[in-house]
This record gives C-alpha cells, structure tokens and sequence, in this order.
C-alpha cells in the first residue's frame, strides 16, 4: 500500500518507476480475515504461527502481531479501523488500546505511514 | 415524490458500545432525538430505508475497494463485530434484492457504483439501525461511499452520487427514507479519539442545514484532514444527502459533543420537497 | 500527449489453451497480427501498459463487484486459471502502484473507480500479456469494466471513463500504451462456444475504426445479448479505447473468425493524436 | 441473485416486496471461492461434504455439485464463466464438458435464470 498522500505530489517519472513494495498491506489483510470470519480466528488462535505463514510479513511485523505490540503496529501505520478490533481481539479494554497507541508514540517514534502520520500533533 | 423522508445521524461503535460511561444527560439527550427522527420517520410510511454509510473494511478492503457501493440483497448481517463490544446482538436484517436493482440500474446512469448480494454490516450502519429501525421490521438498502482509505472519491463526486440516488428515488413508486451516517470532525481508533473540533463541526452543520452547496463542495480533504480528523473524510455521507435534498434546508436535533462516543453526536432532518 | 499507443485485441482462453485445435493458417494469421501490434508498441516506448479488460470473476464477484476496476499494486499475478488449461504458466507480472494511484485520482474526477492493491489476473489480461509483453517486462496497469454480472454501467459510462482514462494519461509524463480486450461477438462458456456473428462483428469494427461515437453508443443490452451473445457485453472494453482516441480512426491487422476460439480473433491499432 | 433482466420491468411494488431467497448465489460462491484458493481446492478435494456444509445449499444444488451433473448446474443458471472451471477440477475435457452442458439442456429443459435463459435459440 502506498503512503498516504492527501493529493499526489507530481513526483517525475523515475520515482515512480521504483516504487517499494510494503508489507503494510499484508498485515492488514490479515486482521480484515480474522475480523471477517470466525473460522480465521479459532485457526488463529490454535495455531498462530500456521496462520500467520500464509501472509508475507517482515520480522518486525511478524513480532508485533505476535507479541501483540498494538502501539507498534499503530506506529507502522495500520489503520486504526482495522487494529481496534485485533486490539480487542487480544483481550485489550478500551482504554487500555487507547494506552498502548499512546505508549507506541512515546516508544517507537511518530507514525511511520498512512492517515495518522499528522495525527497527533493536534492534540 | 418519492423519497419520502431524509436524515442524518453519526454511528461512532461507542454510542452503543461504551453507553454506561457517557455523561448521562448529554447520552439521553442524544438517544432522545435519534428517537424523535425514528418516530418522525415512521410517520412518512416509508417501504424501505436507504443508509449511506461510510463502512470501516468489514466488506471492503484495499483488494477491491469500491468508491461506491449498493447492496443488491434480500438479507444482510451484522454486526460483524465482536457483540458485546458494540453492545448489538448479531441477526439478519432485510433488504430488497430487486428494489436496489432498480435503484442501481437508475443512479449506474450517471454514477459507476458497484454492486453487493451479500454485506456484514459494522456499527457503520448497525449503530443507526439499532435506533432508527429496532424492530428490523424495514427493508434496508445498505450504501457505501468509501471514506476510509485514500484515494478517495472528491467531494463532488459525492454530491453527484446524491443526486442520482434522489433521482432513483423520484423515479419508482415506493416511498423511500434516506438516511446519511457519517462524521463529523473526529479522530476514531487514533491516540487522539475522543477529541471533537466543536467550532469546525458547528460551522459545518450550519452549511448542511442550509445546504449551501458551494460551501459544502468548498471543503478539502487537506483541511478537513488538519482540522477535523481522518473522520471528517465520512463528511461525504452528509454531502450525499444534501444533495438528494438539494434546495431545501434541514433542522437539526441534536449536536452533543461526547468524547467516550469519540464524535459530536449529531442528529438533523432535511427537508423533502 | 503521454498516451502514445492505442489498440485492442481478443483474450478467448482458447487462443493459447485449445491452440493446436485450431486450424493453423487461421491461427498463424492471428498471431502474426498481435506480434506485430507488439513491434509496434514497442516502437512507442511505452513507460506502462494499461490493459482494459472484462475479468470473469477471478478476482470479482457478485459479493462486490465493481463497474470499473483500476489495479494499484507493484506486482499482479497470473493466470488465476490451471496453467494447463490456459497454456500459460503462472508468474508475477510487474506493475507501478504510484503510477497507478495518479491515474486514479485524476479518473475519480469524474468515473468512481475502486482500487485494488491485489489482483490476480485471468484469462482476459493473461492472453493479452502472452503476447503483448512476452518477457513480462513492461509494468501493466490492470483495468477492468465489469462485463459479466449484471448490472451492467451503460455504454455512455464506459465511453465517460475511456475519456478519463485518456485525461490521466494526458496529464503526466509518463509514455502509456493503452490496450482493450473484449468482445467482439461469442457465446463463451454455454452450449453454443463457437458461434461466432460474422456480419454483427464486421460491422461493430467498421463502426470502431471509424470511432463512430454515435453509432457506438447506439447498441443497447438486449439487442448485443440477441444478436452478439452475452460475450458481446465486452465491447465495452472497446468503447472505452474508441472514446480514449476520440476523433482518430484505427486499422483492423486481423479478424479471423476461429470457432475452438470461441471468437472471431481481433487485432486493430488505433490512432493516438 | 435476482434473475437476469436486460432492463428492469417496472414491476408493482408488491412484487418487489417480495423477492424469493435463491441460493444459485452460494453456488456460484462455492465455485468462485475454489477458482480463487489452491487450499480451498485441496479441502474440496479431501473432504467435499465438509466444505459443502459452509454454503447454503438446496438438496438439488448439493447433489448437481456433488455428482458433478455440469449439464443441471448449466440449467439452474450458474455462469459459464465459473461452471468452466468447476467441469475442468472435475476432469472434464473440453468436448465433454460442452456435451454436457448439451446433454443438460435436453434433459432438464431451458436455462432456469440468468444470463443464458435465452442462449441456444440462435444455433
Ligand atoms: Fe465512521
Ligand atoms: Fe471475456
């Protein structure tokens, strides 16, 4: 998934031409099958590693879906509508997801990519 | 004339979902105007309920992500989150397979929206049934415009859409209530929800009421972004229902900021000529 | 003027898949046309190639199925089909999704496209690439207009998105090849494969040379469906390629009607002004 | 799924208040779903009933699938598009999956619904 970009900036042709490929994408595809189907999830929770091999994930995402380290996968730039639900998937109270998206900030640094790159900064 | 009733309410999952933990006062007095355009919608005897959503990837994900969508089923489902965290039990909820065809055929006229037999509905829409229909006795014909990931359809492209649904609408014998779910200025799932630009909203809904088009097609996602939150992006939702709506004004029942429902809690009718 | 090349060409699976079956001075004919349509792109050095195709719900189905489609990835894969039955083995093809999200963004002015970051080609792209970028490496911008489930966006609705297309392309730097697929006549995947209408598909291409707009705009739904099949719905592809280069005229390099096929096999470079 | 109408016949409202559940839908899902999913094949193959069990299927649905009666499901209205890959995982050769689809029409009568209800008066 390509950052987000309010409008595209008329990058010249060659940036264009080498675009990277991110993960990003993978890790939210992941909790958009488990949000969708209870059948993914009971996998998912018997057998964590088995599931989470059918998506191409780097090591850092792997250990963050994992761990789950929520404030991390906030950093990295999963869309929130997404990591609410795999938040309280792992057994994260309301206010204890608000937290660890707090604690990811202050731990991990600003939000790498995607809509919340800017958020924040008017609290 | 056939639309026959139009509105707009906000469906934030914590309306629902963290109930106990609003401020009691402002929580009815939200509740208590979602009940007043439930009753008044009633009274218009509508057969079905169009719900221009702005859903959060339970159906739609960056695989296929359509800028528009219509449901074209004779039954749905939600929610499809977890029920006791959004505090509404799972059911099937009706729809109307062969009234949204007539309705897709129509608006595919002018608009290219893409079609669902099948759609897991998320408090996107679950949150105003819950309200507006709960009884689930009303056929339901669930929309979608994408607010959600970028890139997203301009604002104008919105309007249009709205335009053609009321031209569907206009164009069948059924009676039709249009109901709009989205924003305003808000900061969902983020270390910032909860946070509401009062000031930004209530201008906001000063142009909706007034439907002043070209100050509702004035907006940017840039400011809108800045200024109200990657959820002010679900503003498309109201500006559908202006347009359907378009040359007459709205009155507006409530607005209650209340930061657990992470949105100001909004509730206005428009005016159907 | 960044689209620099224009043409359409038939995507039958059989056309690599039953190729022994067929009769061969017919078929040879047929491939010696796309070869040369492939010299002749390449003339062009074309930075992305933008196939227009009518997938068959190898990546859309009727749960959301988009009237237009526009790929936004880095890398597709294909074909979706056994690689024995289609004769094409399976691979990552290369996109560019930057390049795709500027055309994006500037078609949704006006047409309301979904996006897809994944997308795993059928038969309708995989035929086409076969021979069109035989080394696979050229990036592809997939583009689908959906053909098969109704319904159907009307045809002044692909003609309204093969201007678009051709308006992005207008407005970046980037060298883009534009290639439709489709159609013409056929009766694919029923009891009749093989029918072929001789007279409807010449005159169709008389029409689409000429880049009769009118006379283009003219069919209607039920008289392709009576006269051309349900395969002929596909000539939106075509449409969208003639309002692409509207004003310029095209060359026909090969139509051969080819029954194992299932299609009258079609090869016709259009002018780009 | 509605049955296919090139254009919509103004039908009364009460006729629409009423649309009937059709399950051709969840068919043609069944397939769609095997196109897609090399594991979603493998399961069909192992253990058919099962992945059966998850789509609402009529008793003469399951069976069509089941047989495989390509001829039947051609009738009951299932794409082409999508029964061309269903007959090719169950073996059917190019000939034979035409014949039976020939074979189908002139042992269940005309196409029940969809795109090919008026297929075949042309030939
Ligand atoms: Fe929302
Ligand atoms: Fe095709």
């Amino acid at each position: 998934m390509s950052a987000w970009r309010l409008t595209s900036i008329a990058s010249p042709r060659s940036a264009r031409l080498k675009a990277p490929v991110m993960s990003l994408y993978q890790v939210q595809k992941l909790i958009y099958e488990l949000n969708r189907s209870p059948e993914h999830r009971q996998r998912f929770v018997a057998d964590r590693a088995a599931v989470l091999a059918t998506y191409e994930l780097t090591a850092e995402e792997l250990q963050a879906i994992e761990q789950p380290d929520i404030g991390l996968m906030y950093v990295m730039g999963v869309n929130g509508q997404l990591l609410m639900h795999y938040a309280a998937l792992r057994g994260f109270e309301w206010d204890a997801y608000i937290k660890a998206m707090r604690d990811g900030l202050a731990q991990h640094g600003a939000v790498r990519t995607g809509l919340y790159v800017a958020a924040g900064s008017l609290s | 004339m056939s639309l026959v009733f139009a509105g707009v309410v906000s469906h934030a999952p914590g309306i629902t979902g963290r109930a106990q933990r609003a401020e009691p006062a402002a929580r009815d007095r939200f509740y208590a105007a979602l009940d007043r355009l439930r009753l008044e919608m009633e009274e218009t005897r509508p057969d079905a309920l169009i719900v221009v959503g702005a859903e959060h990837f339970a159906n739609f994900f960056m695989n296929n992500m359509p800028s528009l969508c219509i449901g074209m089923s004779d039954h749905y489902e939600g929610p499809i989150e977890d029920e006791q965290w959004l505090a509404i039990k799972r059911r099937r909820i009706p729809g109307n397979a062969a009234l949204s065809r007539v309705l897709i055929e129509r608006v595919m006229q002018s608009c290219d929206v893409a079609y669902a037999e099948e759609w897991k509905f998320d408090h996107g829409i679950m949150v105003p049934l819950h309200f507006l229909t709960p009884r689930y006795d009303l056929p339901v014909i669930p929309v979608n415009i994408n607010c959600q990931g970028p890139p997203l359809i301009p604002l104008h492209r919105a309007w249009a859409f709205g335009k053609a649904l009321r031209d569907a609408c206009d164009a069948i014998p059924e009676r039709i209530a249009l109901v709009g779910t989205g924003g305003i200025s808000h900061w969902p799932a983020t270390p910032d929800s909860g946070k509401i630009n009062v000031e930004w909203d209530q201008q906001f809904l000063q142009r909706f009421l007034a439907n002043d088009r070209t100050a509702l097609l004035g907006y940017t996602d840039a400011q809108t972004h800045r200024e109200a939150g990657q959820g002010g992006f679900e503003i498309r939702t109201f500006l559908s229902v202006a347009a359907a709506t378009e040359g007459q004004t709205g009155q507006l029942y409530c607005y209650e900021p209340i930061p657990i429902f992470a949105v100001g809690c909004t509730v206005a009718r428009m005016t159907v000529a």
